[in-house]
Formats: C-alpha cells, sequence, structure tokens
C-alpha cells in the first residue's frame, strides 16, 4: 500500500525501517511515522473493537481529532495511533473495550 | 425570538423507524434509536440528551457527532438544527494525560 | 388559567424535578420554570456523591433517610438508571492532622446513628486496593454510595413530566408577587405564572428572587471545578473523599473516573456571566488525585467544568416554608452537597407545601437562623 | 506568566499569514499547533490554488506551505509545533500542551485559526473500517505516502470530493465512482473535469445505502435518490470497493472560540456555527481574533488573506502601523479578498444553484450532471475557437481552454506572452482566447491552469491528424512513439493515439505537456490519454473495443 513513486510528490521523507509489535506479531514500518499509516501499510485495517457492540473499528480522522482508531500502545490503552509516532519495538495491541484482551 | 419551549407539547408516538438501529455517536455507540426515543422522553436539547445517553461524551467529546444528533433531535421536534444550541465546549480540547495535566510550567 | 397550578416551581434542577415528583405522586400539579435547561446549575455539575459521612447534624438525617429509604429504590422507581451505587465512602488522610479532623467528623456521625468509623490505611486499601501507601488512615461508611447526578435530575424530570407535571424551560424569572397578602405569582420575561403555592429551588439565584418578597439568605456563589476521565477498567466502587479537600469522586458505571477539586482560590476567581473553569483548577486536581492514587497518572481527562454552589454562611441549606411570605417555599444553600439529599428534600418540599406531616424534623434548616454575633 | 503581543492557535494558512503579517511589523508573535508539521491543510494540497498572482495561483498547496514557513521564519516567528492548545480562558489566557507539561500563556491578542472538521454522513457500516473522511485519505496519501485503500468509492463532489479523487489517481488508487446526493456537481466544473476524463463515473442524485464487509469494508451499495431524498426502488447497485471516502461538507472548528465565550452565530453560508466577527476577523471578546475556516467556510487563499488582517489589525493596536498605514494596508486586503468572493463560491452565490454564467452563458448542464462538458456545450463558452468544428482549418496551433464557470483565478492571462488569452481585471470572468493567431504554442497556459482545462490543439498536424497537448499529472508519464488511447471528456475511448511530444520543465511545476496525435475528427472530442499496460500499438485493438472506442 505504499506509494514508491509520486507524479507530485516523488518520494516520501520517511524514518528508517524499524520492527514493532502487533498483537504479537512481528510488523515493520517507518520510525517516526503515525503506528495507523504503518498499519495500513501493512494491511491491518481493525485497530479495535468497542465496548458496547463488540464493533470493529480503524482509521477514520486519521488527524487525531475522531479518536476511533485509538489501540493499547505500549500497555497504555486509548492511544490515537494516527498521531502517535512508530517507533521501534513498540507493543501495539488490538483494543477490545477499553483494554486489549488477555491472552 | 424566544427560548420558551413548552415540554409537555405532544411529538406523537415514538414510532420505530429501519434505521434507528444506526450508530450515531460513535464513541460511546448511541444509536438513532436511542436519541429519538430520547426526545420523546423529554430531552428537548442536545445538553439533555448528551446527559441522559452520553452522546458526545467520549473520547472524541462529541466532535464527530454533534451534528448529527443535532439534526436527529431537531427533526423530531419538528424545529430546524440551527435552533438548537451545540453543547458547550471545555477544556481541555484533546484527551490528556493526568499526569501531564498536573505537571504545570507558569 | 393557562399558566396556573396549584404549586409553581422555580428551578428544574434536581430539588425542583425530585419536589415536582414528589408532589405529582401526591396528585398536587405543578408547573416547573426553568431559566436554562433541566438540570443546568449544579444538579449536573457535580461529583455525584451520595454521602451521609462527614455531614453536619443538621443534615445527617436527611441524607440517612435517603440512603436508607430513597435511593436504593430510586432507580425502579423513576424507570432510569441513575447509577446508584452504594459501596461506602472511604475519606482519606494522609497526615495525623487529617485523621484528628478524620476521627472528629467520625465521632459526630456516628453519636447521630451512623454507622462509620475510622480504619488504618491497610484496611483501606484491602477495600480500595489501588490507593497509594500515602494513605496513613480513613473513616469508611458501607452505607455511603455515589449516583449519577445528570441522570437522576433528568430521571425526576422525566417521571414527573410523565406524571402531568408542566416544565417550562427558556423561563427567566424576575419577580415574585404577593396577592391578597399571599405570594402568588411569579414573573418571567415572558409572561405570569400562578399558583397556590410557589416553590423557589434556583441555587444561589433563589436570593435575588427571594429579595423580591423581601427575603434574603445569607449565601455566597463560589465556583467549584470538576473533571472525567475516558472509560477505564473496573478498578473499585467506593465514592472517595480526603480530608484534605484536595479531591473527592468515583468511578462512575461507564468506567470514567469523575472528580472534583478545590484550590483554596474558590471564594476569589473573578466574577463570570456564566460559570467556565479556570486555567489552573484541573492541574491542581490533578495533582491531588496522583498522590492517592498513582495508577491513574497515564488516564486521560476528557473534559473539565465549573458550576456554582450557594454556599450558606452556615454551611447547611435553607428548607423551609417562609412565615413572612405565606406561600413560599425556600430550598436553597445547598452549599455544594445537595445532591445527595436531594430526593429526600424533595420528599420534604412536597410535604411542606402540602401541609402534611413532615418525615423528618428539620427545624434546624429554617430561615431565620442566621444571627449576628452576640 | 510568559506573554506574547500575539499568540496564534493553528499554523495554517490563516495563522501562519497572520503571525507572518504581524511579526514583520515587529510584534512578538508564537504560533501554536498540534501537529507534528506545520501548514495545516497545505501540505496535504499537492494542487495548484486558483486565485490571481497575490494569491499565489498556480502555486501547489504545499508549496505555498514552504513559502509561508521560511517567511514564518524570517519573520522571527516562533511556531511551536506539538503543542495543543487545551483551553482558552479569562484574560487572553491560555493552556497549551507541550513536552509532556501544561503550559500557561497570555496574549495581548490571540487569533484562533484552527480550521474545520468534515461533516459525516450516516448509513448501515459507516463505523466499519475503511470508510474514512476524506480528509483521512489525503493524510495517508499526500503525507505518509501510504495508500488509503485500493479501490475508492468517493461520496460528495464538493471540491474535496472532486480534489481529493484526483489525488487518489494520482496516488495510483482506482476512484470507482463519484456519488452524490445532489442533482448537480457540487465542486468547480474544471475538477469534476479533470476527473471525469480519466473514466471516473458520477453518479448523482445518488446516496450509500450501505457499507458492507464484516470486519472492514469490502463493497458498498448506492442507489438513486428521488426529489425527496428517498431511495428509488430497483435503482440500488453494488460497487466493488475496498474504501469509502466521505467528503459531504466541513464544519468550522470553533470549540475554542466557544470555549473562550465569543458569541456565536450558525450561519449555513459559513459552514455552521461560527463566532459573530467584524470585518477584521475580531469576535465578540475584544483582542481575540479569528480567521480561515474557524470564521466561515471558504478556501486556504482567502485565508490567508484573513490572516493578514487579523495580523495587521493586531499591529495597529499595539502601535506598530500608523492608523494611515493600516487602511492603505487593510483596502488593498479587502480588495483582495473580495475578488476571491466573487466567484461561484463566494458569499453571494454559495448554496445558490446558477444556471447562467456571470457574462449571461447558459452553464453546461451535461458539467454540472455528468462531470464533463459536452461537445456542443462547450462551443457557447469564450476560451473555444470556433473553427475546431467549422469547415475552415487553421493552420497553427491554438489554445481551447474549457473555463465555463465563474472561478476567482487567471493565471492563464498572465501565462500567455503572446496575448491571446484575455480575462481582464476581474478575475471572475471567463477567459476568451481573443488571438489565437498569436498562439506560439508554448504550452505554459496549459501547465500553469489550475483547473487543467487548458489544451493546444494543432490541425494539421500531419495529413488528416491533430495534435493535441493536454496536462498530464501521472505516472508513469507516457513516452513518444507511444501508442495508447485517445479518451474523451467523459473518459470514453474515441480512438487511438500516438505520443509525439512530453514537455516537462520547472516553470510548469510538475504539470507535463503530453501532445498526443489522434485522427483530426477527433480534435474537438479527444482529451486524454491512456496508456495501455504492457501492450503496445497491437494490443490496443482489443483495449480500444473493451472501451467501445473506434479503431482506425
Amino acid at each position: 500500500m505504499r506509494i514508491k513513486e509520486h507524479p507530485i510528490l516523488h518520494t516520501f521523507p520517511k524514518g528508517v525501517t524499524v520492527p514493532f509489535f502487533f498483537d504479537g506479531k512481528t510488523l515493520e514500518g517507518c520510525e517516526g511515522e503515525p503506528i495507523a499509516a504503518a498499519l495500513r501499510a501493512a494491511g491491518v485495517m481493525v485497530h479495535r473493537h468497542t465496548s458496547r457492540f463488540g464493533q470493529p473499528r480503524g482509521i477514520f480522522c486519521a488527524i487525531g481529532r475522531c479518536t476511533d482508531c485509538v489501540m493499547v500502545v505500549d500497555g497504555k490503552p486509548n492511544v490515537r495511533t494516527c498521531i502517535t509516532p512508530l517507533r521501534a519495538g513498540m507493543q501495539v495491541q488490538t483494543q477490545y473495550g477499553v483494554s486489549a484482551k488477555e491472552v | 425570538m424566544s427560548k420558551v419551549v413548552e415540554r409537555s407539547q405532544d411529538l406523537g408516538p415514538c414510532i420505530p423507524q429501519n434505521d434507528d438501529d444506526l450508530i450515531i455517536c460513535r464513541c460511546e455507540e448511541i444509536t438513532k434509536g436511542e436519541i429519538r426515543q430520547a426526545v420523546h422522553d423529554g430531552m428537548y436539547n442536545l445538553t439533555e440528551v448528551k446527559r441522559y445517553l452520553r452522546t458526545g461524551m467520549g473520547l472524541c467529546q462529541g466532535q464527530t457527532c454533534s451534528r448529527l444528533v443535532r439534526s436527529i433531535v431537531a427533526k423530531e421536534l419538528g424545529i430546524s438544527p440551527a435552533e438548537l444550541e451545540l453543547t458547550s465546549a471545555r477544556s481541555p480540547a484533546r484527551p490528556i494525560e493526568m499526569q501531564t495535566y498536573s505537571n504545570e510550567v507558569w | 388559567m393557562k399558566n396556573h397550578a396549584e404549586v409553581i416551581i422555580i428551578g428544574g434542577g434536581v430539588i425542583g424535578c425530585a419536589a415536582a415528583y414528589y408532589l405529582a405522586k401526591k396528585g398536587v400539579k405543578s408547573i416547573v420554570l426553568e431559566r436554562n435547561e433541566i438540570g443546568y446549575g449544579g444538579s449536573s455539575r457535580n461529583g455525584g456523591g451520595v454521602r451521609q459521612s462527614a455531614r453536619d447534624p443538621r443534615e445527617l438525617p436527611l441524607a440517612m433517610h435517603g440512603a436508607q429509604y430513597l435511593w436504593p429504590q430510586l432507580s425502579e422507581e423513576l424507570g432510569v438508571d441513575v447509577e446508584y451505587c452504594q459501596k461506602g465512602n472511604l475519606r482519606l488522610a494522609k497526615t495525623e492532622a487529617h485523621l484528628k479532623t478524620l476521627e472528629k467528623l467520625v465521632e459526630s456521625s456516628h453519636s447521630n446513628g451512623l454507622d462509620v468509623k475510622m480504619i488504618s490505611g491497610d484496611e483501606a486499601r484491602q477495600i480500595c486496593p489501588y490507593m497509594s501507601h500515602e494513605v496513613i488512615g480513613a473513616s469508611w461508611c458501607p452505607t455511603d454510595g455515589h449516583a449519577n447526578p445528570m441522570l437522576t435530575t433528568l430521571a425526576f424530570y422525566k417521571k414527573a413530566r410523565e406524571l402531568g407535571v408542566r416544565f417550562i424551560t427558556g423561563e427567566n424569572v424576575s419577580e415574585i408577587r404577593k396577592i391578597k397578602g399571599r405570594a402568588r405569582q411569579v414573573v418571567t420575561d415572558e409572561t405570569i405564572y400562578e399558583g397556590d403555592s410557589i416553590l423557589l429551588a434556583t441555587g444561589y439565584e433563589s436570593r435575588p428572587i427571594a429579595n423580591t418578597v423581601g427575603i434574603d439568605i445569607p449565601m455566597q456563589r463560589i465556583l467549584l471545578e470538576a473533571l472525567v476521565t475516558e472509560a477505564q477498567p473496573k478498578m473499585f466502587d467506593q465514592m472517595l473523599g480526603t480530608a484534605a479537600a484536595d479531591f473527592y469522586g468515583h468511578q462512575s458505571k461507564h468506567g470514567s473516573f469523575v472528580f472534583g477539586g478545590s484550590t483554596g482560590l474558590e471564594p476569589y476567581i473573578s466574577e463570570q456571566p456564566y460559570p467556565v473553569t479556570t486555567s489552573f483548577t484541573a492541574s491542581s486536581t490533578c495533582r491531588g488525585i496522583i498522590k492517592y492514587f498513582p495508577v491513574l497518572k497515564d488516564a486521560k481527562i476528557v473534559r473539565t467544568w465549573a458550576g456554582w454552589i450557594d454556599d450558606c454562611a452556615d454551611h447547611v441549606p435553607v428548607i423551609d416554608q417562609i412565615e413572612e411570605v405565606p406561600g413560599l417555599v425556600l430550598a436553597c444553600g445547598f452549599s455544594g452537597h445537595g445532591f445527595g439529599i436531594s430526593p429526600t428534600v424533595g420528599l420534604l418540599l412536597s410535604e411542606l407545601v402540602t401541609n402534611t406531616a413532615l418525615t423528618l424534623d428539620i427545624f434546624a434548616l429554617r430561615y431565620n437562623r442566621f444571627k449576628a454575633r452576640a | 506568566m510568559k506573554r506574547y503581543e500575539l499568540i496564534v492557535i493553528g499554523a495554517g494558512p490563516a495563522g501562519l499569514s497572520a503571525a507572518i503579517e504581524a511579526a514583520s511589523w515587529g510584534m512578538k508573535v508564537i504560533v501554536f499547533d498540534e501537529n507534528v508539521r506545520p501548514g495545516g491543510q497545505l501540505f496535504k494540497q499537492i494542487h495548484k490554488f486558483f486565485g490571481s498572482k497575490k494569491h499565489k495561483a498556480k502555486i501547489r498547496g504545499f508549496r505555498i506551505g514552504d513559502t509561508l514557513l521560511k517567511e514564518a521564519e524570517q519573520a522571527g516567528v516562533t511556531v511551536q509545533l506539538k503543542a495543543t492548545v487545551m483551553g482558552v480562558f479569562n484574560n487572553k489566557e491560555i493552556t497549551v500542551m507541550m513536552n509532556d507539561q501544561i503550559e500557561h500563556f497570555k496574549g495581548d491578542n490571540i487569533l484562533i485559526a484552527t480550521g474545520a472538521s468534515e461533516n459525516m454522513i450516516t448509513f448501515p457500516g459507516w463505523t466499519l473500517p475503511g470508510v474514512i473522511g476524506a480528509g483521512a485519505a489525503q493524510t495517508l496519501m499526500n503525507l505518509h505516502g501510504v495508500k488509503p485503500g485500493s479501490k475508492i468509492l468517493m461520496v460528495g463532489s464538493g471540491n474535496v470530493g472532486l480534489v481529493v479523487s484526483f489525488q487518489l489517481l494520482q496516488a495510483g488508487c482506482e476512484v470507482v465512482a463519484i456519488i452524490d446526493a445532489s442533482s448537480r456537481i457540487g465542486g468547480y466544473g474544471v475538477h469534476a473535469a479533470k476527473v471525469a476524463r480519466t473514466g471516473v463515473p458520477y453518479y448523482l442524485s445518488h446516496t450509500i445505502i450501505q457499507a458492507e464487509g464484516e470486519d472492514c469494508v469490502t463493497g458498498a451499495v448506492i442507489g438513486e435518490v428521488d426529489d425527496h431524498w428517498q431511495i428509488i426502488e430497483g435503482t440500488q447497485k453494488k460497487l466493488d470497493v475496498d474504501t469509502i471516502c466521505l467528503a459531504v461538507g466541513l464544519s468550522p472548528m470553533s470549540q475554542l472560540a466557544r470555549m473562550a465565550g465569543c458569541e456565536m452565530i450558525d450561519e449555513a453560508v459559513k459552514g455552521g456555527l461560527v463566532p459573530l466577527c467584524s470585518e477584521y476577523g475580531e469576535t465578540s471578546i475584544p483582542g481575540l481574533f479569528c480567521a480561515g475556516d474557524v470564521a466561515g467556510i471558504e478556501e486556504a487563499s482567502s485565508a490567508m488573506i484573513q490572516g493578514r488582517i487579523a495580523g495587521s489589525v493586531a499591529a495597529r493596536r499595539a502601535g506598530y502601523i500608523l492608523d494611515q498605514e493600516f487602511a492603505q494596508k487593510n483596502a488593498d486586503f479587502q480588495e483582495s479578498l473580495a475578488q476571491l468572493r466573487e466567484g461561484m463560491f463566494g458569499a453571494e452565490k454559495k448554496g445558490k444553484n446558477l444556471s447562467h454564467t456571470d457574462e449571461g452563458i447558459p452553464l453546461s448542464l451535461t458539467l454540472l450532471q455528468e462531470g464533463y462538458i459536452n461537445e456542443a456545450e462547450i462551443q457557447r463558452f469564450p476560451g473555444f475557437s470556433e473553427t475546431i468544428s467549422s469547415e475552415t482549418k487553421t493552420k497553427g496551433v491554438y489554445p481551447v481552454i474549457e473555463c465555463t464557470q465563474n472561478i476567482p483565478c487567471n493565471p492563464c492571462q498572465d501565462a500567455c506572452q503572446q496575448g491571446c488569452i484575455s480575462i481582464g481585471d476581474r478575475i471572475t470572468s471567463l477567459p476568451i482566447v481573443t488571438d489565437k493567431e498569436k498562439c506560439s504554442g508554448c504550452g505554459m497556459c496549459v501547465s500553469s491552469c489550475p483547473g487543467q482545462a487548458i489544451f493546444l490543439i494543432e490541425e494539421n498536424y500531419e495529413e488528416d491528424y491533430v495534435a493535441i497537448s493536454l496536462p498530464y499529472e501521472f505516472l508513469p508519464l507516457p513516452q513518444p512513439g507511444e501508442q495508447g488511447l485517445a479518451l474523451d471528456r467523459s473518459g470514453q475511448a474515441v480512438g487511438s493515439a500516438e505520443i509525439v511530444k512530453v514537455r516537462q520543465g520547472k516553470a510548469m511545476d510538475e504539470t507535463a505537456i503530453v501532445t498526443m496525435k489522434v485522427r483530426a475528427k477527433y480534435a474537438a472530442s479527444a482529451r486524454f490519454y491512456q496508456q495501455l499496460e504492457g501492450c503496445l500499438s497491437g494490443g490496443s485493438t482489443e483495449a480500444l473495443a473493451m472501451k467501445g472506442g473506434e479503431l482506425e
């Protein structure tokens, strides 16, 4: 899903490729890009399941406003992944209600 | 314009609609049907609906749903959405960790 | 007459709505006039405590009656879950001085028949394991609790409305008028309402309105603030307070924590046309909370709000039928702790208005109790 | 407490412009923005802006962003990023979350320039992952270089929907359809046309009925609506998409103004609840200003002027500008703003169903309903040279300007060194091809038109062939000698085409000019070129047949 070459912007200034963990699996993303962008590039659509109806949610506004894309990041729930920069080794977990599902 | 609102007016029965189960407030997962019913329960403005159902009380504080809720409530009351005041805006503009909030610099 | 009812209630807060409900239950029709929306004032801006502990002995009976007879049935009675949770109240101490303060309160309440006692820090942590070790002791009242003030107000409103009470919002009351020696008319910007009795319960605003019939209650308007966090996993059920009064609050049914706090600057906040938060109170409250509950430091605050309390000179309310002005019943000056006793107050007001036997003796809360120093 | 003479909230076009203006007069200014990058939406705007030279016309949004940042730096403005303003309090005090703490600041003046947020519509499945705001699509693809999806349904044909659709195409996504519940395209016709000619279909009077999928979007159902917005039974259509982009309008992000206690007004033409502002953007709270979308939805170009106005008013209040100097400056700004507002989305015309241009020419209905101008309609507009369809064959090359609405924009007039193109002083007037004989074929008008609405026609390029030069902003760029398809304005193949020239240059700013040779009879219809993937001339027969075009 990454744009390799863009007719107007050409290439995108990106941080180095780093590994991070998504629900225990190792994925790769670019350091400093939003966690949500790295997940989208890796094909992950579902960020959380809601409290009341258990519905899947993902990226919606992508600018930190709607809070739909929140996940458990390094143990903290409700982290807005669309504006939180990715760092190497981050633990990103699908959020169920307000916490990560117990494995 | 008079702001006087008689709360005992007859809105008629709350007839079920086929899209009543649509989620309107994404954060708190409040449905259209619940909002319509709240109006019939006497919640005639956005603040009362909010306090009654939690619409707009979630993590995003109504940034996504406030207009949607307003149009549903207005329609149920048979008035124009512009006649309904939005719920008040309050600090903090974004969710903020208590630790950060407690750490003040003057 | 369209604008006539047996009782005109001024104020659509939790007190006015509760009174309207209990009156309606007795078959007495009322009209409730509210300037803003239902529950605009302190009714929807408080911390939700339904507490008996640390109450003044003059209002303790009201709190105890509510906790025993009214709150437990309220959700069922009103048909709305008001989120009443009766799992106790911990009032926390971090210093010896705090312990002294609490001991005095416990002694007083206990002698008035309340089940409350001092417990150690470790005992407190057994009840609520998330507390920091800075807590060295607490008072514990197992029959205290909390509820959702917004829902409680709206539930009283909804039920009263169903029972035929007329609620009219957007009505700004400017004056009460006496007709043939009795308070009868309520003048608003738009119209005049008339009732056999008038019940005034509009918080601090009761004062200028009562002034129009020559009644003045010594109280001041103080800005208090509260805040709420995002939903958190279930941690504890108790209502919390501190001897230092640096914060109070609870975890709501929804999972969010609702906390209030004070900075010490409250009486000196500059005058505003409507209650708005200051730039510093929320931070101060957060500092207070984190000292007792370090585990909450990562919880995110999503909203803060401010509200005025109607702080009476002796910090307990006035609930009385005004002798000098027949037909006028006053309920104000709740001093920031009116929510917990609101069902009892509503019940008592319905009794006062209908001249029926009072469930509790409220002589201590009479309007003309204020005397200058001898 | 730290105090500034001007605190700006939001480092978008309005906020930066205000800060630059105020600082250039010597004021102590700080700008706070919650984002990692400044520029607001400018860095997501990769298209060329409308306007005149002084409005930074034909410059791409992100380059304007770069320029503003440079100017801000030179003027000594502090731009504090990752700094979220949490509240606006009494006495023009704000709290800002930065560096994991809360900092208190006071401003003699405060400018709220927080922009807009996207409106949403609801339908079954609208909460599914894969349903996103159009802004989210822009953020992902233009800032982060990640495609928001592969097959996209765009809901909304306003300028945002149209511009983002084009950007999605540029990012390599497939735009399956653009739908709008209205019976008319909401945005500029030129934006609609540049998307239409790539073959993206429009479904007007259509709404989304459902987003399908369990865990994420796997399809969408759309349907036609009647005059009462009810779905017409039997018109349901299923679209194979994985992403649904919502572009159904913007609302001013006026929370901070409300928090501050500004008097508010709900105005449909401004997009909703906005602070009541003076002509200087000052709210009911003295010294508290609003500029840009937060004061009413417009475009970045007007936001920049509004910012300048607020900045200069603040400078006058603080005694940095003399009254007379200010009066002159303000008059210039107000005039410049008025120019932009004269267009079809200006306050007077916004939301109205226009039927004629200011010149009295009936608007193209096909453009409004299908997204492209039909061949017959184009002939009534002054940018069209009637000789194309006539028997007369003009030698040489000349421009055809398919700009048929009153857009506040005039770079084409400036671009033509030969004086073939005229708009006049009123920048919303339709461009006129005045003297096509003078056209040198340089192509500067083609690449400078922000609407990509100018084409060069060279008749008699070869016996029975014409050469059509068109703006091209996609990859891969066609190569001379390459065989492909000539598409008409609706994106239908009309015949085969051969690329004869490809021009690029710094002055053209990434808008390449591709010249294709087509049969003379397509001179008035061929407006786009489509490459044939993996097959050159030999394979074009099948592709053409599939597209329903005619083979030479």
